[in-house]
């Protein structure tokens, strides 16, 4: 007796008092394949995501001459980070790190047991997701991986050596997302276990990101022309192209960080369309008032900056809050990105700062908020966030509002650390091979001088 | 021989072409180009930075016609090509020497 | 005992002999993870339909210096009816009304008792689908009254005011969709009581969606330049990747209104698989006969109106009965896009009734000529079929000519309803504010002047 | 008893103690809604990667007056072949062949039981798919049967009448892709019966589109002007749009292959993912290193060969498999495309031979190396496998070296009889009504030409 | 000195550098315009609505020589030019004044 | 009255047309040309094939002005084009007979 759905031939054989169980039981003997097909599905979603979302969304803000030269980052990324995640971003974010590296280090990253994802195989099973394969969590983990470090590279558009940047971001990937990812979502990680709530990677992903944009900005300087010339996007219907499929994508990003096909995801998915509508809205009306136009980098960006910010509540809050989150994101991220950028003075070309940076931390904080118990009742869907705070009441509107506190503490030590080691990797690469482009291939374009192909 | 040069509005194009028509022209060159001077260009706005767009698009017209007829085409377009709108353009008259038809080899006002 | 997956848990109690049910068990009850998994993945394809595909389809065949306009019209859109449906319209459409309202008005609108979406939790179900979460199936309803209006847009292109088309849409949304949606699917609507079929929203969206469009066009009156300039497409391949995303997100939106991962979603994938391409050819060849060269925007426009016609039979009917409706529906709108119009001199000016307004029609029709018990036998996917009507014979084919008149009677409420309602709203919009724009912003492109931007 | 979800209702039925089914339990016994749901999900996926993928992937390559032409090419290759698997396609290719055609023939080609998807209903089940319901096993293979004689547009770019075209790929379609897939997807079909290897069609698809679009480029000639006038790509932005919708779409293609959402589709996708990373970065480095930059071309033609490569193998090996895999087939298909073109002097515009057919080749074979059984244990994910070659060791690392020269075997039939159909079929074709444009044509462009549209 | 300017087919293009080159001019600029001439234009149909295209893409080339090459050069890009077909395009040839070569301040035939 | 129209590196229209609003001239029309010259192109590679690409991108600069301006004007454009590389461009001067500013009928050096 061959059975594909060994819980269901159990089932049947109990029902028939055969009690032996059969010997293809022991093939895949927990998984869901609901919750497999959506985690498939989720996968894929955030994929698109980066590629063409993300590289389309940047690709239209540029100019002509560098579009190929961006749209090319987010695609070369994704190859390498792929690769990455296999040889050791994995093991290093999503295994125990105390036994390999001491109780001091191992809090902070995971261990090298799963390198070259030794043991991954037809039957295993990653803890933290039960009921789906380990080969479909670790693939999604992997677009999580891959998306972060692209997102970046709104900050220093226009002006990084190709090869300057696969040395950053194969190296920010190992060193800071790996460890970053393990600190709030990994089986000892220590933000883990302070309690900090982050349902889908609003720390990890976007806090994190966004820092090290600023960074980027800051150590390399503005683009040649900033404040004479024109830069502005040259094709912004790729820009939307790409905020449309950031979206839709996203479902997978905040549903399927429920890791499982059932109400919980339900309800991110209600709340991350709910947050980024509202945040679209808000930035548009509220630019319709400064500026007297609504326009349409306007609304995407607004659009973007709610699902940023609604992206570590998406499975804790109800559809008020989401609401909440995400008129707070519109318009905290418009006011980043028009009036706080040009204070200080720092050039984060496409706002990867502006709206990834500052939406995460808005919606980090909100989370402390509007958090409820009712939503992510008993088991929270991310079993990052399955410990003894999260088991109680969850944020302020539950009458916990230490939770704000915890939230701030889990954005700085992502603020200090991620900053910290993004400065470090850039003056190393600094030295070693140069970050920025000669001034003529600023000039004549990227796409030409790097990569020797042009949009005409 | 005369070439009739003539910066106008985009819009005006095919008003222009038919004044044109309607005296006997029955060739013309069209030229996308971008024009600066009195007329204001407009301010877009990219997430709080202003960019002033100087520059406006415009259509050049060129016109190659015997000289007795200059003055009827530059009055056709003058007047075809008005709005009264700052911007209208302008027209520039200079002389050729020769012209040639390429497919027949035909040179001169024959070949216009 | 904490458990997520109660059925497993108690399967393992049970082998263990523990009879005893764990107290977990009362979570989530009743949802299937398989059915939840595709109406997720169903949610973020319909939402694929309308940002990026519409505002590619749309925005692709207007002239360059409206592209952005119209794309940020699919986009706006989006997030305004998001945020109007969480506020009123899902109470309006899938809760009972006459509770709220009386007997007589009470049966042509839904109630207010989920405004706010008052009662949806992680617990929740709405009865038209219970092996879901209501958060899925009111997101997933989202995107269905986010993409009908979108589908007005395009008999009005190029020439409405951007406040205008948000008051109009915002209107239209809450006085129009979710009354004529609750006829069709509410729990108490009339039109369902009638027996009209309607698998997957031809009447409820495109019917209704197309009439409005075609009011719109008679009350803004025609675009400056018709008929003396050339309006041409500015870019078919925007149009074709819009025409592409359209089908692909279709199969949620047939294949999702089964509301389940069965056998009924797969009949109706392949029946719209099947219709679009039968109707894509149909009118690429009626063309190349009738004007001696096949075109892109035929061939693209014949599969979108297949996919319109297809709509209503989607889950009841066989092959042969989706090949035939997608050739009446290819050539009928071609008809009606190239001849019709110009008969009347109406200036619908991307077709949003030539193709959703006709192609809807004859697939209601046409409906109730194809639609068999055998495809949707005893429980219709859609419980708003699930009547005495239905639980007999289907259409002609099964020897039941009156769901013909059946269906008509369903098309005509609808036409008189959305037509009458839509110049209302119309007119009070157009005094109050004005609808169209000033002559030299029409002449000089809606991009700049009404969203300060261009595509160079 | 016939349970929808037995486990639940078994469940159920223990623990109230009620042991009589409730009468809606009849529905439709067999099918897993879990893996239903992700094989609807995969269906939209690979539908995905041909419109708009491999339209915008191609149609990014020509130079601007062909666009229209390119991407109409693949849309109206979509709508001809679903006619046509609907009318014989499926049955041609899926139905056993020896009842209908005798003993020899039949070997060679499925019967004509299903002709018009005859059979085909709400409770009909294929027997290699028992979990999910017929209609969406019909509908996935139809995708497959879209997408591969869309890949042969790719060798004859830039100079095929329409007309000629239709032609071609409807009797293509009929007369080599149905058998081969036969062959070895059938039921009885003799490759299967072989041994040979395929997990998600690298021979059926690819080797056979490839070998098809070397012939169509041996026959038809060269493109005018090659080697005297710019044939570069027009917007290399489209093609990366297309690359990336290939890569999200190849999920379904491969991970779908599972027919299940099961483990086996878990390590397909991760495999899927990472080969094509790996090929993505050899091309690149190759190509660095060669000609001194990187190009976007480079990366994606990188990407897609691993993508190709790695279909074969894609259930049968582990993640150290598939990266060999990747890395052998960005640089193999480097060379093909750079060098082994040019050394032959045939115009394979767009590489349909130098990608598909030598990745396929390239992955066909290492599949025999890499495939292990501990990947794809007792029960192949794709029951063509399952045979009795396959329930023992798979590959070379397996102890089985016999199965490179199966794969071998697998490889050189499917080159044989494509090449010899497909010059058959171009050669009659070209006898009634002539395969290539005008000479005049070819220089103006075939938009306007063929189609009567122009992208200005 | 001279301008040569000339109206021609697209893809006549190389053959026409090509020619030049051949006879020593070894500069030219190239721009893309619209002709409306002789040469009739196409239709497109867009869903019924038919729209007569009159404006052909052509390429104008402008080679500053001097006043003796002038009738070499417009011989040369007139026999390269020419297919014998209606809307081969023309060429004008006008006096200029002055050239400067900005790079170095060189001016006339030198410049050139 | 001349025309003098210039052949200039892209990315120094901002600074032509600063020069040239800092001695008065107020108008200008700008076109996007490709140009062939001495200044070698790059080359392009796609799998494999290399495309030469000769014609680089470049602006063409027209200026009317009354013809006692005109060395000013050279002057300016020469000085705030050049950067000493190859490839920088080349002025050209010629005479007008009319000018006519479309908007008022205004005719000659009140209309520039
Ligand atoms: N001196 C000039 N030389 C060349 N072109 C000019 C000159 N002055 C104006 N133009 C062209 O004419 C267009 C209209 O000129 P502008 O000064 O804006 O308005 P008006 O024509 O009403 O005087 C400009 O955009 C430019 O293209
Ligand atoms: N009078 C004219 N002035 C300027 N350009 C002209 C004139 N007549 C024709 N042309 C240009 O020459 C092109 C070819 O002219 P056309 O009359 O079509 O054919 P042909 O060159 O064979 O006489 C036109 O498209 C237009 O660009
Ligand atoms: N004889 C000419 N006629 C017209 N344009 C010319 C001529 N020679 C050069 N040009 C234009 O000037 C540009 C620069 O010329 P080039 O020879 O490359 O460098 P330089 O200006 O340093 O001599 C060319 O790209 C071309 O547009």
């Amino acid at each position: 007796m061959k059975l594909r759905h060994p819980f269901r031939a159990s089932l049947a054989a109990l029902a028939l008092g055969v009690l032996a169980a059969s010997p293809a039981l022991a093939d895949d003997p927990k998984f869901d394949s609901g919750d497999t097909a959506w985690m498939l599905t989720s996968t894929a979603l955030v994929l698109l995501m980066t590629i063409p979302g993300l590289a389309l969304f940047y690709g239209g803000m540029v100019r002509k001459k560098n579009v190929l030269a961006t749209v090319m980052q987010s695609f070369a990324i994704t190859c390498l980070v792929t690769v990455l995640w296999v040889v050791i971003g994995y093991s290093l974010a999503f295994t125990e790190g105390k036994p390999f590296f001491g109780d001091t280090l191992g809090a902070y990253v995971g261990g090298l047991s799963q390198i070259m994802l030794n043991g991954m195989g037809i039957g295993s099973v990653n803890p933290l997701a039960k009921t789906i394969p380990e080969s479909v969590y670790m693939t999604y983990q992997m677009t999580f991986a891959i998306i972060t470090p692209a997102l970046i590279c709104g900050a220093f558009a226009d002006r990084m050596k190709f090869s300057a940047l696969l040395w950053f971001m194969g190296l920010w990937s190992v060193l800071v997302y790996s460890p970053v990812a393990h600190w709030v979502w990994g089986p000892d990680g220590f933000l883990n276990d302070a309690g900090v709530l982050d349902y889908a990677g609003g720390t990890v992903v976007h806090i994190n990101a966004g820092i090290a944009g600023l960074v980027c900005a800051l150590v390399m300087g503005k683009r040649a022309g900033l404040g004479s010339e024109n830069l502005a996007p040259h094709n912004l219907v790729l820009s939307l192209i790409g905020a449309s499929l950031l979206w839709v994508g996203w479902f997978g990003f905040n549903a399927g960080s429920a890791v499982a096909a059932n109400a919980n995801a339900g309800m991110a998915m209600a709340a991350t369309q709910i947050a980024t509508a509202a945040a679209g809205l808000a930035w548009m009306f509220v630019e319709w008032m400064a500026r007297g136009k609504p326009s349409v980098l306007g609304i995407i960006s607004g659009a973007v900056a709610g699902l940023v910010a609604i992206t570590p509540a998406s499975g804790f809050v109800m559809p008020g809050g989401a609401l909440a989150i995400g008129v707070a994101a519109g318009i905290g991220c418009y006011w980043s990105a028009t009036t706080l950028k040009h204070m200080f003075g720092y050039d984060d070309s496409l706002d990867a700062f502006g709206v990834h940076g500052v939406g995460g931390i808005i919606g980090a904080i909100l989370t402390g908020v509007f958090a409820r118990e009712a939503v992510n009742p008993a088991v929270p869907a991310n079993p990052a966030t399955n410990t003894a705070a999260v088991a109680a009441k969850m944020g302020l509107l539950d009458g916990n509002a230490g939770q704000i506190l915890t939230q701030c503490y889990g954005v700085a030590c992502t603020l200090v650390y991620s900053a910290i080691a993004t400065f470090v990797i850039l003056k190393v690469i600094d030295l070693a091979i140069g970050l920025r482009v000669e001034k003529e291939v600023e000039r004549d374009g990227l796409d030409l001088a790097l990569h020797g192909e042009i949009v005409p | 021989m005369k070439i009739v040069m003539a910066i106008i509005k985009p819009f005006k194009l095919d008003e222009v072409r038919d004044a044109l028509t309607a005296i006997g022209v029955h060739g013309l060159t069209v030229t996308e180009v971008k024009g600066f001077g009195r007329q204001k260009g407009h301010t877009e706005i990219y997430r709080g930075a202003e960019y002033a767009v100087n520059f406006l698009p415009k259509l050049k017209i060129e016109v190659a016609v015997s000289s007795d007829q200059t003055d009827k085409v530059v009055d056709a377009i003058a007047s075809a090509a008005k709005t009264g709108q700052i911007g209208d353009g302008k027209i520039f008259v200079f002389g050729i020497d020769r012209a040639v038809r390429i497919r027949t080899g035909e040179t001169d006002a024959v070949a216009l």
